[in-house]
């Protein structure tokens, strides 16, 4: 693909998965029932995976969808169908108190929102050209490399997580 | 004009259309090809009167479905429930998009190839949940339950095998994979014989057909997930089932058999026996076996194909160690 | 060891399993495609009852109007009027019409024998089948004293609304003697 | 949105007044299964307390389609009542036919001529086999298997053909009459039902090959709904629900009517009492009903096929009876109180299935959603019988 072409589609590319980002965040805060809320975090993590592709990162994108929307989304789906809200009936949500809702997701969205305006207002990166796509095995190197502390911290997390959530279980099926 | 061809957005578009039509075709076929292949099962003819041999029937059921009327169940989530058919199909064409039927006919030649098919097939769970939600059923409500267990947990020993034939080709490129194989004794079938036995059976769960079609096990609850849809709402849930057939089909031909390479004159042709006689392979399973309980499914997952595929991944990977 | 050889063997019970369908696949079929081709055993099936005509004159009945069938019916499903040659009036036959007063028709005694011969002659006028309320029991057949009744063999019986199942069966044999003779005249 | 507990629905009695076993949070899921339900087999209708995919409670709810067959006894003759047993058991009619036929003959001491008995027994045997055959098919049906049920109606088909030739229906059959039966058996008749015979015993381990063995059909029946001996003393089980838990209770052999007591046969049993074993000894029981029909077939002698000296009116004497025989679900019973009038005083059908069925709340408790359909398909409920 020429250069050119590619410079003329990704300012609009940009602009709709932005859009879908956000609808998606709205969409997650706005809604009464939670399945709604979660269909709203679905729809931003699909622009989130645009923006991925977007920076010739397709796998990255891929396994955005496959890890965030084919599993955990699905398992978040999972734990709503299990809890109840207040009304007793699952996936219902507590009613608005007030408006204070939006003022807080207002400040929630904005003040970080803010914080990164300013810093990228202060220290503007170059623009830089499209790097071609990051192969798979440099990828791997990374992970294997110079972050194999990180990736294994992260992995430590996860199962302390998991660990954990077994664990509630566990105590719940006791107590019954 | 040739210039006009060779830009990929150009190509994508063509692509994309071609595959729409394939899906509808295929469609139509497995339709009609699973009800004939029961019915010669239980010695019966399967459709017959709509056209010779029964050929159109599928055609008179789409018309039909649509002509139904579409009724929302009280309580229901309208968009939610309505969003749910229209989900489970629309990643389907984008699944076929990597699946290269011969080097030239490959919608697009993706590095990533494998990974989008298993991203996006992974939507579908999605819809099946949506839907179970949005119906308001109590029927639908546990076959979407079972659906998110199932489909979690079936997707680790799919990802596991195809991770044992990335090891082995050192690419997720679909092309590269097939381009690997040429010739039947380098088929990844005769390497990997038992990543292709979990990856076909993953598959058949992944895709919920019986015995593993449990989200809709209809002797327990009655049609599961799409119980409340009438007309193309249930029309849409069943091509896609189809379509994630022919999709999962298309791969393990890919994976494991070369894609488009055969004994003789290798061509999309190949390709296209390959998928139908696992198609043809997976119906026989559906109309032979009962069906399994919903632990026993999940045991097999959790305690056979998850532990085998691990250790099949290391030795594949030791061996690609030790020889590469 | 020993889980592994039963694993193998509950596996293999798979490939047999598929291996019996696999045969049955190409077998023939068993279906009898219905417009193209009809069951041939239609010759045992036995479907409402039907008058049986005399030997002698094929628009009469064998029927002596003695209301046993009428008695037995367990769904009050038959019922027949007739009138009595010299006398020139009609009147219900044993009970005919209102059958299902059931204690009226079946206290012993009820029974019309046949009248005796060279008095007053029983005409049948009808012979009324409600097929709708009709179980196939053959109870009516089976105890018809001079075997004026008998099974059709009508298995593909279809109409549009009741009515058109509560059969005359007089009227019916007339038609099929008419037909019959109309063949033969032909 | 959030959803509203019910849409001004408030639900009938059964709903109202379903006690959960779960006090508390009300964590579990109450689920209708059926009146109409792919896997009740007509209109049963069972109220299940589900904790994730656990049942904690089922209450069998009947009535759906009570068609007051004892009522219906009291309003009509001897005679005119016989066509009602066809109905009540729609799949072993014949089993019916015979215990009311046998009801009456024993209140008013009618003798039945020896080849009727034959011909009672072989038509009865045939009936019985293919009841067993339908239950193999439904079954599976319930498991998840499609193909076996077209497989046991094709052998079911000829059976039904045969059957057919001598009592021109193919259901419901009302064939025996007080005294014998309506028709007599021809030759073709005893060839094509030899012929049948001799297949059908090569067919079985088809049947076995196909299912039997399967480790999926064995993982769903294995160890499931185990029953014990005690229980089923408690509920009133018989036939192959009680045969399974290792009781060799059969009417046929231990209250030998008619001429079973001539023939050979076995009585298989089972041995843990589970799901498995009631199907083992279901599909042994066809095998023996093979056996008992061309035993049958041999002995039958030449005579008449009805008692020549029926009286023209059954009016029995005042008085009491009860007939049982062995059906293809249990033990069915007839009793009769007559008063002395053309019509029975009282009439009451003991029907196996509603025994059967009663087990099944207690039997199904604590198992798994598929567990629960997998129990209530072996207890083989046909449910005309259940509500009469």
């Amino acid at each position: 693909m020429d250069a050119d072409l590619q410079q003329m589609l990704a300012l609009p590319a940009y602009g709709l998965y932005l859009l879908i980002i956000l609808a998606g965040g709205i969409m997650a805060v706005g809604s009464a029932s939670l399945v709604r809320a979660l269909l709203g975090l679905i729809l931003t993590l699909f622009g989130v995976a645009g923006m991925y592709l977007l920076m010739a990162a397709p796998f990255l994108a891929f396994m955005q969808i496959l890890i965030y929307v084919g599993a955990v989304s699905v398992l978040i789906f999972f734990a709503i169908m299990l809890t109840k809200g207040p009304d007793g009936e699952a996936g219902g949500e507590e009613p608005p108190k007030v408006g204070g809702r939006l003022v807080l997701a207002g400040l929630t969205g904005l003040v970080p929102a803010a914080i990164l305006a300013g810093a990228v207002a202060r220290f503007a990166p170059q623009a830089v050209p499209l790097k071609p796509e990051t192969s798979l095995f440099k990828l791997g190197e990374f992970l294997a490399g110079p972050y194999v502390l990180a990736f294994e911290l992260i992995s430590v997390v996860l199962f302390a997580a998991m660990a954990g959530a077994v664990l509630l279980g566990f105590e719940r099926r006791k107590g019954k | 004009m040739t210039a006009l061809l060779a830009n990929p957005l150009v190509q994508l578009v063509i692509a994309l259309l071609a595959l729409l039509g394939f899906v509808g075709l295929n469609g139509l076929v497995l339709v009609w090809m699973e009800r004939k292949v029961v019915g010669f099962i239980q010695r019966r003819p399967g459709p017959f009167e709509v056209g010779p041999h029964g050929l159109l029937q599928p055609l008179a059921d789409a018309l039909k479905l649509i002509g139904k009327q579409l009724v929302t169940p009280r309580g229901a989530d309208r968009p939610l429930f309505w969003l749910a058919p229209i989900l489970s199909v629309m990643p389907v064409p984008l699944c076929f998009l990597p699946i290269p039927f011969s080097p030239l006919l490959t919608g697009m030649e993706l590095n990533v190839g494998v990974v989008l098919i298993l991203a996006f097939s992974g939507l579908n769970v999605l819809a099946l949940c949506l839907a179970g939600w949005g119906s308001n059923n109590k029927y639908s409500l546990l076959g979407a339950a079972r659906a998110v267990s199932q489909s979690v947990a079936y997707e680790i020993p799919l990802l596991l095998t195809v991770l044992c034939i990335a090891f082995q080709s050192g690419s997720l490129n679909l092309n590269v994979i097939a381009g690997h194989q040429s010739g039947i004794l380098h088929w990844n079938l005769w390497v990997q014989p038992l990543a292709f036995v979990m990856f076909f059976i993953a598959a058949t769960a992944e895709t919920n057909r019986a015995p593993f079609d449990l989200p809709e096990a209809e002797s327990e609850l009655t049609a599961g997930h799409h119980t409340e849809y009438s007309g193309m709402g249930f029309g849409l849930f069943m091509l896609a089932e189809y379509m994630y057939m022919i999709i999962i089909c298309g791969m393990a031909a890919v994976l494991f058999m070369g894609g488009w390479d055969g004994p003789v004159a290798p061509g999309w042709w190949w390709m296209v026996i390959k998928i139908y006689a696992m198609l043809a392979a997976m119906m026989w399973f559906r109309w032979t076996f009962p069906r399994v309980r919903f632990d026993q499914l999940l045991n097999v997952c959790w305690k056979w194909l998850i532990p085998l595929g691990l250790a099949n991944l290391l030795a594949t990977a030791l061996i690609m160690k030790l020889v590469g | 060891m020993a889980t592994l050889g039963q694993t193998i063997k509950s596996l293999w019970s798979m490939v047999v399993g598929m291996k019996v369908t696999g045969i049955e696949f190409f077998k023939p079929k068993l279906t009898v495609h219905y417009p193209r081709k009809e069951v041939d055993n239609l010759g045992t099936y036995r479907g409402h009852c039907d008058l049986v005509a005399r030997e002698d004159d094929p628009l009469t009945p064998k029927c002596i109007m003695c209301g046993i069938c009428v008695d037995n019916c367990p769904s009050g499903c038959l019922s027949l009027t007739m009138h009595v040659v010299g006398e020139g009036k009609p009147r219900p036959a044993g009970g005919a019409g209102e059958l299902m007063l059931a204690q009226e028709v079946i206290l012993p005694g009820s029974i019309k024998k046949a009248p005796p011969t060279g008095k007053a002659e029983r005409v049948l006028d009808s012979f009324r089948l409600n097929y709708n309320y009709c179980s196939l029991c053959g109870l009516c057949v089976q105890n018809c004293p001079v075997s004026s009744l008998a099974w059709s063999r009508e298995a593909y019986l279809v109409g549009r609304s009741r009515q058109e199942f509560e059969f005359d069966l007089l009227a019916r044999l007339r038609a099929k003697a008419a037909s019959s003779q109309g063949v033969k005249a032909a | 949105m959030a959803l509203e507990a019910n849409y001004g629905m408030v639900g009938d009695f059964y709903t109202q007044n379903f006690t959960t076993t779960h006090t508390g949070d009300g964590d579990t899921l109450i689920l209708n299964l059926g009146p109409q339900h792919p896997s009740t087999h007509g209109v049963l209708r069972v109220v299940v307390e589900l904790d994730g995919e656990y049942v904690k409670k089922a209450e069998p709810v009947l009535g759906y389609i009570h068609r007051m067959h004892e009522k219906m006894g009291e309003v009509k003759t001897y005679l005119q009542y016989l066509p009602n047993m066809g109905r009540v058991d729609y799949l072993h009619a014949l089993g019916w036919n015979w215990a009311y036929v046998g009801a009456v003959e024993k209140l008013m001491g009618i003798e039945v001529p020896e080849r009727a008995e034959f011909i009672r027994v072989i038509t009865c045997e045939l009936n019985r086999i293919s009841s067993h055959l339908l239950w193999w098919g439904a079954y599976l049906l319930d498991l998840g298997a499609f193909t076996p049920i077209l497989y046991a109606f094709a052998d079911r088909e000829r059976i039904m053909d045969i059957l057919q030739m001598v009592t021109g229906s193919r259901l419901t059959y009302c064939y025996y009459r007080f005294g014998g039966v309506s028709a007599d058996i021809g030759e073709k008749f005893i060839s094509d039902l030899r012929a049948f015979l001799a297949q059908f015993k090569a067919r079985i381990p088809m049947f076995h090959e196909l299912v039997t063995g399967n480790m999926i059909l064995r993982g769903r029946c294995v160890d499931i709904g185990v029953l014990p001996v005690e229980m089923c003393r408690r509920y009133g089980a018989t036939g192959p629900v009680l045969r399974g838990s290792g009781v060799a209770y059969d009417v046929r052999r231990f209250e030998p009517y008619s001429v079973y007591d001539q023939l050979d046969f076995d009585v298989p049993v089972g041995k843990a009492g589970d799901a498995m074993d009631r199907y083992d000894v279901r599909v042994a029981e066809m095998v023996q009903s093979v056996r008992i029909i061309e035993q049958a077939l041999d002995k039958l002698p030449e005579g008449p096929f009805l008692n020549p000296d029926l009286p023209d009116r059954f009016i029995p004497e005042p008085g009491e009876v009860y007939y049982s025989v062995e059906g293809a679900r249990g033990k069915i019973g007839v009793y009769i109180v007559s008063d002395g009038s053309p019509k029975p005083y009282r009439l009451k059908l003991r029907s196996p299935s509603f025994s059967n069925l009663s087990l099944f709340a207690e039997l199904s408790q604590g198992t798994l959603l598929g567990d629960a359909i997998s129990i209530m398909g072996s207890l083989d409920l046909v449910i005309p019988e259940i509500d009469r």
